[in-house]
């Protein structure tokens, strides 16, 4: 079992969200973050001293998948996520031993 | 303003002739006074009465200019929070724009010498410090009072257009609407003009103040387009909801609170007993007509959705203002309350109907200021034996035509020459680190999932 | 309103007895006043007269109509973010009904014909418009005043039941207690009924709105039960902070505000030196009342707790402000600080004391509307000669009696008939999301770990 | 307050001359006044002006009151969340402080029995419940607006020294400006003292309140040092941006709107159609130079930093409103727009100098009251021809090195004693945990990234 | 090592951390999150116009353990976190190769 | 490939990205947290009544690095983020399989 974990533009969590599910994937977790990259954030001017933002809002999805879909799932994302500029956003992927359904004690693919 | 046997002098002019009229009156006053009290003079001197008339401007006119920060508050509550920056600048330099433009050339197109569809061009002041003022009221306190009503017809636009407008576009726009349009607009019934002739009837400025501002948002509504998250491809409607209920809520108390200046000092009198009782009269009437709303949007939106939507709620307490402010004074306490209640079922209605048409209107000013106006001018005539359906019509379309073309071609060119919208990739990262550098909630600021 | 040869007489029906001695009276003023200045009438013209006093009124009435928006304020801050649109609401719905209901039955049953428990059932109208009203004020401008007193007692109920109880019940409570509970408890003394003739005394409603609001409160949360979360099993209180300190701060300063309407206009006449005197009297006595009370929080909060809790700060503003209601115009300054001080001192020591008993009052507004309440109105005799303190407690607990049982039984009953209490599920989801369906900060929406 | 005749009488002293000569001048308006208006007798009896001023202390004084919120909101929206507790605690306590210093001693210090220096060291009372008060004003009227003026100066220290100094030792710091230091600047001119003999014009407090507020707040601010974060090893300005623009415009807005009362009422007198029309003018004028302000911040900050810099248009807004304050009067509308658009652009331009010389000013008060404040005092003799430039200097001289001074001696002796500044750990994890135990925002608090 | 993620209701956190806290566990991070799942999110109703609201709010718990605590420590979660409604949530195992207390530079089982 | 992840004091997040761009890296994601652990929370009295605050703020930092780097990062986040003081926090590595640039398509170190 895979966990795959994707820092993604805002705006395309909506598109993610679909092209997973489509995949038939049934559930993911959302968080807010912020991202420092390649993407420079922006020079600002507050009371007439400059400062830099160099964070810029990310979100990230976490979803755990049977190994067999990895490769789809990060392919969805990465197609539904990109619009080409920079700061589109990585994915990463690592192996988890276990799940486990809260409600239900199933565990590992069952738990997905 | 409407007085029987000056009908059409206007919302200014008529005040010399009002208080002529209510001197004339005195003795009779004075007479049944007396009865009730014990000796001493009965009635009100006439310095006394310039002191309570200007007390009334001064009065209704701080209350009004409140209204600026219930504006300010409202669309800050109804944006997202990357626009609210923006959206409170805009209100802050609107509400001086628009007193400086009416210093400008605003108060003598409206007032000054009116030919019947405008009045001067040139900048107005006041008589020297520490002299007595000729007339019923001081000169500056009438200028502070009719300046004050200029912003809110602003205000309008500016919530309308809200989350994609540049800032200096809309700026420009202002200056326009509040050193011309409105002022001219206003000159044809409170500056004397035509349709004070013909006998229209706005006493506080449902059509004047509050569709102008609602045609000039129109005309900017459909030449920017909507944001671009708010109708899919088939027309569905994707809610972008507001940010801030607080502020809403506040801004709106803010607005019921400024509106008893609004409408009560639109009495242009307080120097006597008749005008005192008038003013009382306006606002319970107003206050009622408020409540009403409100509480129709809270039925309807119960029945409709199953659940009481808060921004209606908010929306009909100022849609039942709105519907009363063409006549607070004529209704009885039952009226006041059927056409306040009517505002707020028209706003929970012709909501979705904007959408339906993709007139992207962010906070409702649109169903709020323009229809609800349009309901409280043509309800004048049932409580005010002096207006008719007919002549009511020919003002709101007259308003309608002068207001909204002309704000189109303003807005066009406006477009033509540096553009009217901010980039979608602005747009999305939000107009206040776009256009004003300055985040809302710096510290709160996340993307909105969900 | 206390006026010596009329006690009992009420606040409103007094009036014009009052304005009869007040005139007979001028003529002393009169020499005075005629010794300092330079010839020319001394006195106020009846109408003059007439003309200040609506305004007073008017002044009141707008400044205790914006205490809503303080009370929805101040709510909003005190609850949780998942709540907060629920509470704003409610607050603006409870305003309009209470201006409604006033309107349909209440002001009837509080001033006309009382029969020394209630007066009639009917609505309420004022004269035609553009004519002289006949008595010492404007008909429709008392109406207002005493309309916007009605809702501050509903808005005491909605702080305290916040959280947990469900938008219908709790409006249909407002209808009663704003058309028949207040309106009733209020004709006993201010509509010249059987206290007022036993000689209580309440200037300005410390037990006749604020005690009753109080009463309404602890009824509705006996009946209720606390938050979910808020006590453990063994009786552990656990906190529940509000979201939104500076709002409940806006609130506090916005009531503050509102109170110089509150207690100021409450002396019904300002058409007079004496009257004018003492109206500046109550605005000062009233404010070093509310800086006693936060002074006193402050120090007596950094004594107990080592950190000074803004929340009692606020809490002791509006105790001292309570406080002084029942008599602000009679005490020296150095009384009207003694009488705030031991309001803040109220408040930080009851609150921890409801908990005792596990009364989960979200704003803490049984303390400072009910038990301030009753120590200004038992405090009204030490400045004023014309109270006693047997006739006060005979007042506190008729009304306690009174509002109490009869709120119980309204309580029960729609509890009976539709319940009172949201969900528990619903409880944790927030009432945002289950009754109002719009949350307040949609953005910034988060689970709370503490 | 300036009267040609009665020069240097002071603020509160001239008042009884005022009327007289106002009074002596009836005649003369009556007579034009007579031929306006129809009959009836045409002045103002003393009584009625009496009922006039005693009202415009208490509309004026409930407006400046209000100003105590706008503050509150302004520093809290200008702070960082974790601080925003501690900001709202100090402006409620702060205002509280001042309303009872005031009465324990400072009326009596700035007004009763001036020796050119300083008054009397005793409480102020007022004359009893329900007698005619003597004089052209009711006595608790004037202690009532005097006193809500003392606590501006408080709350500009307040947003000063923000984020880094400890609860007890600001308060004790407010004792002694409210209760000493202000009242004996205050003596010297409002009270009839010194400089008012020389000649100095102060309309309604550049100087007097705002610069000594803001004298107050640059000598704590020398001591108590920047935030840790401010200023880089090499001077950078590490800017910290506001948690919330919402309160902050919120905030301006209610000051704005206080302003009228703080500049209008500063007429002293409304019984009079000379009186009635100067504070009219006040008002037009006042909002005249606040809207220039505003303009002027918003087109400079394009300029300079091609992004509009909200709380630079908001700070601009202010500083155009203390700008006028030393004269609103006199200035015609051009004249109120040029002095208002100076002090936004001061704002804009001292705002970085500031930084320049490390000096940590949170809300940018320094700039807006003091800086300003001197520039509107200097402005004076443009318009006022009994005002020359030497004895403004004189004044402006005069009242920096006094209250310079002074504070920075309290403030030594405070940090001698029990220091100023909490610990850097209390810093970093906020006051609100710190010094309050109550965060303004829990469920939203979060630590700042970027 | 390991390390346990869950992601539970957020209501339940209190009950979570007390549960691990009786195994041992003294330390734990938490993340506001929002979960997409089987749990359905509801309608609603803004200005007229219907909207899913299809992300909830959750909570993800991170807790490195050391190995033989793992069973426990999931096993507790588990209990403490179920309600048996849907929308309980997951709890995910993985390795982690190393630990490091940044204080006192502790490594592995002692950093924890 | 290696995924780095530190819970850090707030105050520290600006030194230990410059310590990390000092090696080289160029991109990290961070999330904001609340731990709980050894450093204990603080009792605050509200309205009369104690409680615990025993979540204290905290910042995650995640990025991934090349294997190399690991030893150094680590070193460099602990130097950076030390300040002596209980609740200075964790760092964790765990190894990941694969990276992808969402905008370009590059894979594992290309990605980073
Ligand atoms: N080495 C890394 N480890 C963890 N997150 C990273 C790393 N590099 C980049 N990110 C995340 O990916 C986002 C996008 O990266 P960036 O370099 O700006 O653009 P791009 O992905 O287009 O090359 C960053 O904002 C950050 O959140
Ligand atoms: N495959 C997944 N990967 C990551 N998180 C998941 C996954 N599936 C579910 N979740 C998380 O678990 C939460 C609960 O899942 P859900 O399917 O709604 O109910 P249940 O766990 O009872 O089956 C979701 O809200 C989401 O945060
Ligand atoms: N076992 C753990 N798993 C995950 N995070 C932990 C663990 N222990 C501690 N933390 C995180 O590290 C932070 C600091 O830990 P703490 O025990 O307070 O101090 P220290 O790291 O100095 O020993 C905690 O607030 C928490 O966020």
């Amino acid at each position: 079992m895979k966990f795959v974990m994707a820092i993604i533009k805002p705006f395309k969590l909506e598109a993610v969200r679909e092209a997973l599910t489509e995949l038939g994937i049934q559930g993911l977790t959302v968080t807010e973050v912020k991202g420092y990259g390649r993407q420079k954030g922006h020079t600002e001017i507050y009371r007439g001293a400059e400062y830099a933002v160099s964070f810029l809002p990310k979100v990230k999805i976490e979803v755990a998948v049977e190994t067999e879909l990895v490769e789809r799932a990060v392919d969805a994302i990465v197609a539904a996520a990109k619009t080409g500029q920079i700061g589109d956003g990585k994915v990463f992927v690592y192996s988890i031993e276990k799940a486990v359904r809260i409600r239900t004690g199933e565990t590992d693919a069952d738990a997905l | 303003m409407r007085f029987p046997n000056i009908e059409g002098a206007g919302r200014r002019a008529s005040l010399g002739l009002l208080a002529l009229v209510a001197c004339a009156a005195l003795p009779a006053h004075a007479q049944e006074a007396a009865e009730a009290s014990s000796g001493a003079a009965a009635g009100v001197s006439s310095e006394t009465a310039f002191v309570f008339n200007t007390l009334l401007f001064l009065l209704g006119g701080f209350l009004v200019m409140w209204m600026a920060a219930g504006f300010a508050m409202l669309e800050a509550g109804m944006v997202r929070s990357k626009n609210v920056s923006m959206q409170l600048l805009k209100n802050i330099a609107l509400y001086s724009i628009a007193g400086l433009m009416y210093w400008v050339v605003g108060y003598s197109l409206m007032y000054v010498d009116v030919n019947g569809f405008f009045g001067t061009l040139a900048p107005y002041g006041w008589p020297d410090a520490g002299t007595t003022n000729e007339g019923d009221y001081a000169v500056a306190s009438d200028w502070f009072f009719q300046m004050v009503f200029v912003a809110t017809a602003a205000s309008i636009v500016s919530g309308t257009l809200a989350e994609r407008i540049k800032l200096w576009p809309f700026l420009m726009f202002v200056v326009v609407l509040t050193g011309f349009i409105y002022p001219i607009a206003g000159s044809w019934q409170w500056g004397g003009g035509w349709l004070s002739e013909m006998g229209f009837s706005d006493f506080a400025g449902s059509t004047l103040v509050h569709s102008v501002g609602g045609w000039a948002a129109l005309a900017g509504a459909i030449l920017l387009g909507a944001r671009s998250e708010k109708y899919g491809p088939k027309g569905e409607v994707h809610p972008i909801p507001g940010s801030n209920m607080a502020l809403a809520t506040l801004g709106t108390f803010i607005l019921w609170l400024g509106w008893f200046g609004f409408n009560g000092a639109s009495q242009l009198a307080l120097g006597s007993n008749a005008d005192a009782s008038d003013i009382s009269r306006i606002f319970a009437n107003t206050n009622l007509a408020a409540a009403a709303g409100v509480v129709a949007a809270l039925i309807l939106t119960q029945i409709l959705y199953k659940k009481v939507d808060i921004t209606f709620v908010l929306n009909g307490a100022l849609a039942g203002l709105v519907s009363i402010t063409a006549e607070p004074l004529m209704p009885s306490p039952l009226m006041a309350i059927i056409i306040g209640a009517i505002g707020g079922v028209i706003v929970v209605l012709t909501v979705p109907l904007l959408d339906k048409f993709r007139i992207d209107d962010v906070v409702g000013a649109i169903p709020v200021h323009l229809i609800a106006g349009i309901w409280g001018t043509l309800a004048v005539p049932l409580t005010n034996p002096d207006a008719s359906f007919g002549v009511q019509i020919v003002g709101i379309v007259a308003y309608g035509i002068f207001a909204f073309v002309v704000s189109f071609l303003v807005w066009m060119s406006i477009r033509a020459v540096i553009g009217l919208r901010v980039t979608s990739e602005e747009e999305l990262t939000g107009l206040d680190i776009g256009e004003v550098g300055v985040e809302a909630y710096p510290e709160f600021m996340a993307p909105r999932l969900s």
